[in-house]
């Protein structure tokens, strides 16, 4: 945790220090101090801001643009950045090449006209100037708004809460399981022969069910394999039920004698069971 | 610094600190604020206090306090952690199937339905799904295992019984299905099943 | 679930969750609960008016509500950090603004604005921030990629929607710029995805 008292950063920041002097201000005058030039050019973030430094100091509005003076004053910035050979002096040329010509046709005497629309030649420069205040407006409005990490914080707590997470189970969907069925018959290329009839498979449940049944119990009375409630369909899919386990070789049926009750039971182990 | 304002300050820090706070750090970090022991317990019961109802609580661990969530609403936050389900694999899903539709079947009939060996943890893991269990043993030389659906298989689809199980869709290709060799088995099963 | 519980669970999530939460995240979160948006908005007024005068409040983002510190205590709170947050530059700020104020927007109108040209540097900061986006294309010879804001900037700065920028004076009509036209209704759709 750092307990080191930060300064207010918002104002008079020194713009950079010329033999251990601070510089403060842009120059009220245009004497500079060589070497603080570049500093202050650097504290300008383009000829625009310049131009509208220059129209200001003179107490100016941007739609009187002053053009005589404020050229003279431009060019003089822009010839020090060209002894300097700064490499910003780029972007300033283009601006001092506009204000020449700016100036050239103010100069010049104009042609009667009854256009009265004709425009003033600083138009332009004066429309570009506005928006470009606007725009620093806009800037010093982001850099006033309250920002993340350095005026506001994220609050944060914290939680046990993920040790409440439960492992989800899988989920199946019943389309997804018969396709999967046709999918691994279709393996097995027995694609011709399985029209599955739906009372096929309340038989092949009841065989489940008598085999669990026997799991329980080692014999069951063939009468206890009827339901009565179940209504005909129900005695029949016992019935089917019952002959195909016989079928399959799962369970035996037997009767002691003629006549008395007749059993279902698991079929006696007739191979030794092997070790799995 | 007001004391207002010095309670915001100790309540905004503990949100925004990773980790917890004790006292004796709190205390350093308003060192230039001069705030005494006391009037920082003080600060720090009353937020507690604040908190009491609220769905983040001031809490003291070892290390110091924090604001943590309510114990009651784990259940509900834990949501934001909760993942997507995850899927089951074709093979587990083919052998389910076979199961369901070919019951009772070992797993020798499933591996020759279709053409690989079934894992045991595919075994395991639809066994301790509660979906299939074993209801007898085939009497033949090894006694395989004969697996069967349960009543819990038929209520996660929502069956009353397996004949609600959706027709078979019509195989995709229909094409050289002769000399294959099938087990007794299933060309027994097989065989009926067009019956 | 109780009223009372849903809004702690609601307050306990959002001091758990990464991110701001929107209204139709929180819906679909609590869906279980069966919330109506109404409730929720009333839980979340409700939980605004709370926090009013604590260290924390809620506030409502672009990109959704989250807990953040009052920004009175922001001095206080970035004790915490070592390093100082970041103070953009002049150039930085002017071409954040011109983005934002007037997206969409190329990088041709941005240096013609300014006078100067726009180092490549800035804009690769502002996307590497997530600030800014390319969002369409301007249908003039070299197709000039069109730049807009996103919800992070939003969220950055505490605004939920770009009509909270405090306003600047409206640009003047140009004279001659007739006849462009913006293509891809990309621009037009992320400009409206912040309203």
């Amino acid at each position: 945790m750092s307990t080191a008292e930060q300064a207010p950063q918002q104002h008079s920041l020194p713009l950079g220090f010329v033999r251990g002097e601070p510089v403060i201000d842009k120059p009220e005058d245009l004497y500079i101090p060589p070497d603080a030039l570049e500093l202050i050019l650097e504290s300008f973030s383009g000829p625009m801001d310049l131009l509208l430094y220059l129209i200001r100091r003179q107490k100016m509005e941007i739609v009187d643009l002053p053009i005589l003076p404020i050229t003279k004053q431009y060019m003089e910035y822009v010839d020090m950045m060209k002894d300097l050979k700064l490499e910003l002096a780029a972007d300033y040329l283009v601006m001092a090449a506009m204000l020449a010509e700016i100036k050239s046709r103010m100069l010049l005497p104009r042609p009667p006209t009854d256009d009265d629309e004709e425009e003033d030649p600083r138009a332009e420069l004066v429309r570009r100037l506005q928006e470009y205040e606007a725009i620093r407006q806009g800037a010093q409005h982001l850099d006033e708004l309250p920002q993340t990490g350095r005026d506001n914080f994220i609050g944060h707590a914290q939680t046990d809460a993920q040790q409440w997470v439960e492992q989800q189970l899988p989920e199946v969907a019943l389309a997804d399981l018969a396709l999967a069925f046709s999918q691994a018959l279709a393996q097995a290329k027995l694609q011709n022969h399985h029209q599955v009839q739906r009372e096929k498979l309340s038989t092949r449940e009841r065989m489940s069910r008598i085999l669990d049944l026997l799991q329980h119990q080692q014999r069951l009375r063939f009468a206890d394999l009827f339901d009565p409630s179940e209504g005909r369909p129900g005695v029949v899919v016992s019935f089917l039920a019952i002959l195909e386990l016989v079928k399959e070789a799962l369970v035996e049926v037997v009767q002691v004698d003629a006549f008395s009750e007749i059993h279902v039971m698991q079929r006696e182990p007739i191979y030794a069971e092997s070790t799995t | 610094m007001q004391n207002q304002q010095l309670k915001q300050a100790v309540e905004a820090l503990l949100f925004v600190a990773e980790q917890p706070l004790s006292e004796a750090q709190l205390l350093e970090y308003f060192s230039n604020e001069s705030i005494s022991r006391k009037q920082l317990k003080n600060i720090l019961t009353e937020l507690q206090k604040d908190y009491q109802e609220r769905g983040v609580q001031l809490t003291r661990v070892a290390s110091g306090y924090r604001f943590q969530t309510r114990a009651e609403l784990g259940g509900i936050i834990s949501r934001l952690w909760q993942e997507k389900p995850p899927r089951y694999s074709q093979a587990m899903l083919e052998t389910l199937a076979l199961i369901a539709y070919r019951q009772p079947i070992t797993r020798g009939d499933i591996e020759d339905i279709r053409g690989v060996s079934v894992s045991s943890q595919i075994m395991k893991t639809l066994q301790e799904r509660g979906w299939v269990k074993v209801v007898g043993h085939r009497e033949v030389p090894g006694r395989p295992q004969l697996y069967a659906t349960t009543a819990e298989f038929l209520d996660y689809f929502s069956l009353s019984d397996l004949s609600e199980l959706p027709a078979i869709p019509e195989p995709a290709e229909k094409a050289s299905n002769t000399g294959q060799t099938i087990t007794a088995e299933t060309a027994t099963n097989e065989s009926h099943a067009h019956e």
